[in-house]
């Protein structure tokens, strides 16, 4: 009952903050990432909107970090598209790898195997041909497998 | 087999117009700048930078990476395919190395 | 309760475009159970097996190894170069050599006779990546990806009918089941029980839920995304061992060929499918 | 490590299985059944004779007990008893008995997932690494990812009621023995259990094994938080 509370009002602030991004450092930001944004792509994260058209699969919990599978779909249509990058916010080294689109590709499509240091935001970033970009987060927990 | 030697995957026969997946493995370390535990020398990076992927000559995208992909990438992207014709990816490492593999796709 | 729970933080974060989706996973994460987490760890072990596994590399590693060794002299029972289906009849009785061997303790075998190794240099050959978590490429790997490769798609089908074969299974499950060494560790403590249990993180198979033991030993070699290369089956051998605090293993030993016969013994049946992809 | 497995000098043996297993697969003909030589002779052909590490092939009286069944169901009372009554009468306390010992030192074992690994190859440990790699079985400190093959650990000390106030009770010093027991050779109270004997076989020391117990019962303890 009080979950579901938390969570009624949790979604209301999620929405709140979403209608209203630029209000602060959007969350889950680091200064490393930010310094990253700011270097590749002349952003804020803030500045950066959370869409649902981008999709980005990823392992919730991944038990080994030197090898997690992500997928970056998304439904916008290609010739919208230019450019797409992978960041990682706790990695020393934030930025993963970027992939320049054209028409020829079809689709928004990307898929990999990435290094992750410890539990973090995995963010696909994309940039759209009229200047704005967009995003999709997930949070991979990475824990520890095998003996020891 | 050596650094650079990889898989190019491509399904054989596509309808026109259809997007394909091209998906790829290279056998790369894509080791980070790193101290060595032994001797607490530095041993500088050596990753995969670039990789351009082609079709009958037309780039179609280009990744640029570093350390942060694992090692023995896997990658997959999107390709439309309008006409038969080959697939080729180029690759290059930090420390000179330059390699490319190709493979057919049939448009029926 | 908590399937719901997860779904409304989904919808919410569909709605709001996820956000702050780290703040509400964190409220999530922490009360899912160890069974829930194990179920998610699953999940990342399907989604790295999506796409192409980098131990496929190896296979072709493994067929210019094959020719620069003289191994397609090699007889793994089906007649000398006939491979493909040859992983399923492994252990079998060799009459040239006198024993029960495994695929690894063949090849080791065709080396000898054929390549003009000394047991020492195919010790040596086969431990060539053995601790190396680099970039480590190997073509004793390469020739037993191959060889196992080209069973894929086969069924296991040791034959247990022969007393030999049958001979090394029981003491092989006798070996299985042995309290050893100063942590008083067997196969067993980690790969047998009806219970559902973890390592750490990791889900363990157990030979005693069926299937589970067919699952596990038919995708070896297995690609180790941790070290970057495949691990034939002496490698687990000897990693378990090591981990059991046993003493050193030596592969293409009886104690190597013993544990094969009961767990490819017990995996009759399974498909082949090589090579599997895992931490 | 002096102390193991020197009570018997024979290697292994594991005759009650040789039976319980033929029943599956079995050729027509009866063979011999498999004899304890055969399986020590195969045994010590897959390892190095390398004298530093070939001792540990010798399998104790409780060892051999234990590895002929399969789980601790299969066991007839006779053989629990056996294994109870040779655990028991092994524990060694520290020479000051039973007295809270220092957590922060029982966390460092808990934490540590090395010790008493070897292999020539590399990823060995040290011999001065004396971790307990409790992790990879159980769960402890809230949030640390852990295994589930033993029992969850969080909050051991408040689930046996013990507080700052209690802590030098009768009672709780009781569970403290009781849990240093267990923890010191753990088949005297699970006999054959999958939890290595820790004391018994010279992997930490009495007072390694107290501040143990002390890191998972005492209430100023993380696990109890």
């Amino acid at each position: 009952m009080n979950r579901r509370k938390f969570l009624a009002l949790s979604a209301m602030a999620v929405m709140g903050l979403t209608l209203a991004p630029t209000l602060q450092p959007a969350f889950g930001s680091t200064p490393r990432l930010e310094e990253e944004l700011q270097k590749r792509l002349g952003v804020k994260l803030a500045q950066i909107k959370e869409v649902g058209e981008v999709k980005l699969t990823a392992p919730t919990i991944a038990e080994s970090g030197a090898n997690v599978p992500i997928t970056v779909e998304s439904d916008i249509p290609i010739d919208r598209v230019e450019h797409l990058w992978v960041f990682v916010d706790k990695n020393p080294i934030p930025w993963i790898a970027d992939v320049k689109l054209t028409p020829m590709n079809g689709q928004v499509y990307f898929s990999t195997r990435i290094k992750m240091g410890e539990t973090s935001n995995v963010r696909a970033i994309l940039k759209l041909k009229d200047g704005s970009y967009v995003m999709a987060t997930k949070e991979v927990k990475v824990t520890a497998g095998g003996c020891g | 087999m050596a650094i650079g030697a990889g898989i190019l995957r491509v399904p054989k026969e596509a309808k026109k117009g259809e997007v394909v997946r091209v998906q790829m493995v290279i056998t790369h370390p894509m080791s980070p700048p790193r101290k060595d535990p032994a001797t607490g020398q530095e041993v500088p990076p050596h990753t995969l930078t670039k990789l351009e992927l082609f079709y009958n000559n037309r780039l179609v995208s280009t990744v640029n990476m570093g350390a942060g992909i694992s090692a023995n990438p896997f990658m997959a992207i999107a390709l439309k395919v309008d006409e038969s014709g080959v697939v080729r990816i180029a690759y290059e490492d930090n420390k000179g190395g330059k390699w490319d593999r190709t493979a057919e796709i049939k448009v029926t | 309760m908590k399937k719901k729970t997860l779904l409304a933080l989904f919808t919410a974060g569909a709605v709001a475009g996820g956000l702050l989706s780290t703040k509400a996973f964190a409220q999530v994460e922490g009360e899912l159970t160890p069974e829930q987490e194990m179920k998610l760890v699953q999940e990342y072990n399907r989604f790295l097996a999506e796409g192409i596994n980098p131990g496929e590399v190896w296979y072709e590693v493994g067929k210019e190894a094959i020719k620069k060794y003289n191994l397609d002299k090699c007889d793994l029972g089906l007649g000398p170069g006939v491979f493909k289906g040859a992983m399923t009849q492994l252990p079998r009785y060799f009459a040239d050599a006198g024993k029960v061997m495994d695929l690894e303790t063949r090849v080791g075998w065709c080396l000898q006779k054929h390549a003009g190794m000394t047991q020492d240099q195919v010790l040596k050959f086969v431990r060539h990546c053995w601790g190396k978590t680099g970039n480590c490429v190997s073509e004793y790997d390469g020739i037993i990806m191959y060889l196992t490769m080209e069973s894929n798609g086969q069924k296991i089908n040791v034959n247990l009918k022969d007393p030999k074969v049958k001979r090394m299974y029981d003491i092989g499950k006798q070996i299985y089941y042995a309290r050893i060494g100063p942590w008083d560790f067997n196969c067993a403590t980690c790969h047998a029980g009806k219970q559902e249990v973890r390592i750490r993180a990791t889900r363990l198979w157990s030979a005693d839920r069926p299937g589970e033991a067919g699952n596990a030993v038919s995708i070896f070699p297995k690609y180790l995304v941790r070290w970057g290369l495949p691990m034939t089956m002496h490698y687990r051998y000897s990693e378990c061992m090591r981990q059991m605090r046993w003493p050193e293993f030596i592969p293409h030993s009886d104690l190597a060929v013993a544990l094969s016969a009961y767990l490819y013994g017990t995996a009759n049946g399974t498909e082949i499918k090589a090579p599997g992809i895992g931490r | 490590m002096k102390k193991v497995a020197l009570t018997a000098i024979t290697l292994l043996f594991l005759s009650g299985m040789a039976q319980s297993q033929q029943k599956k697969a079995q050729p027509q003909k009866k063979e011999p059944p498999v004899t304890q030589e055969e399986v020590i002779k195969v045994l010590t052909s897959g390892f190095s004779t390398d004298p530093r590490f070939i001792w540990k092939v010798q399998q104790d009286e409780a060892q051999k007990v234990c590895s002929q069944y399969t789980s601790r169901e299969a066991m007839p009372a006779q053989a629990v008893q056996k294994i109870i009554q040779l655990s028991q009468s092994d524990i060694r306390y520290p020479q000051w008995g039973i007295f809270w010992g220092d957590w922060r030192e029982g966390k460092k074992i808990v934490d540590n997932p090395r010790g008493g690994r070897f292999a020539s190859y590399g990823f060995s440990d040290s011999p001065t690494d004396r971790g307990g790699n409790c992790y990879a079985c159980h769960l402890i400190e809230k949030g640390a990812p852990g295994g589930t093959m033993g029992p969850n650990l969080y909050q051991y000390g408040k689930k046996w009621n013990i507080t700052k106030e209690n802590m030098n009770s009768p009672e709780a010093l009781e569970r403290v023995k009781a849990v240093y027991n267990i923890i010191y050779n753990a088949w005297s109270a699970f006999p054959c259990s999958s939890m290595p004997r820790f004391g018994h076989n010279g992997a930490f020391s009495p007072e390694d094994v107290m501040n143990i117990v002390t890191f998972l019962l005492h209430p100023d303890s993380p696990v109890n938080k």
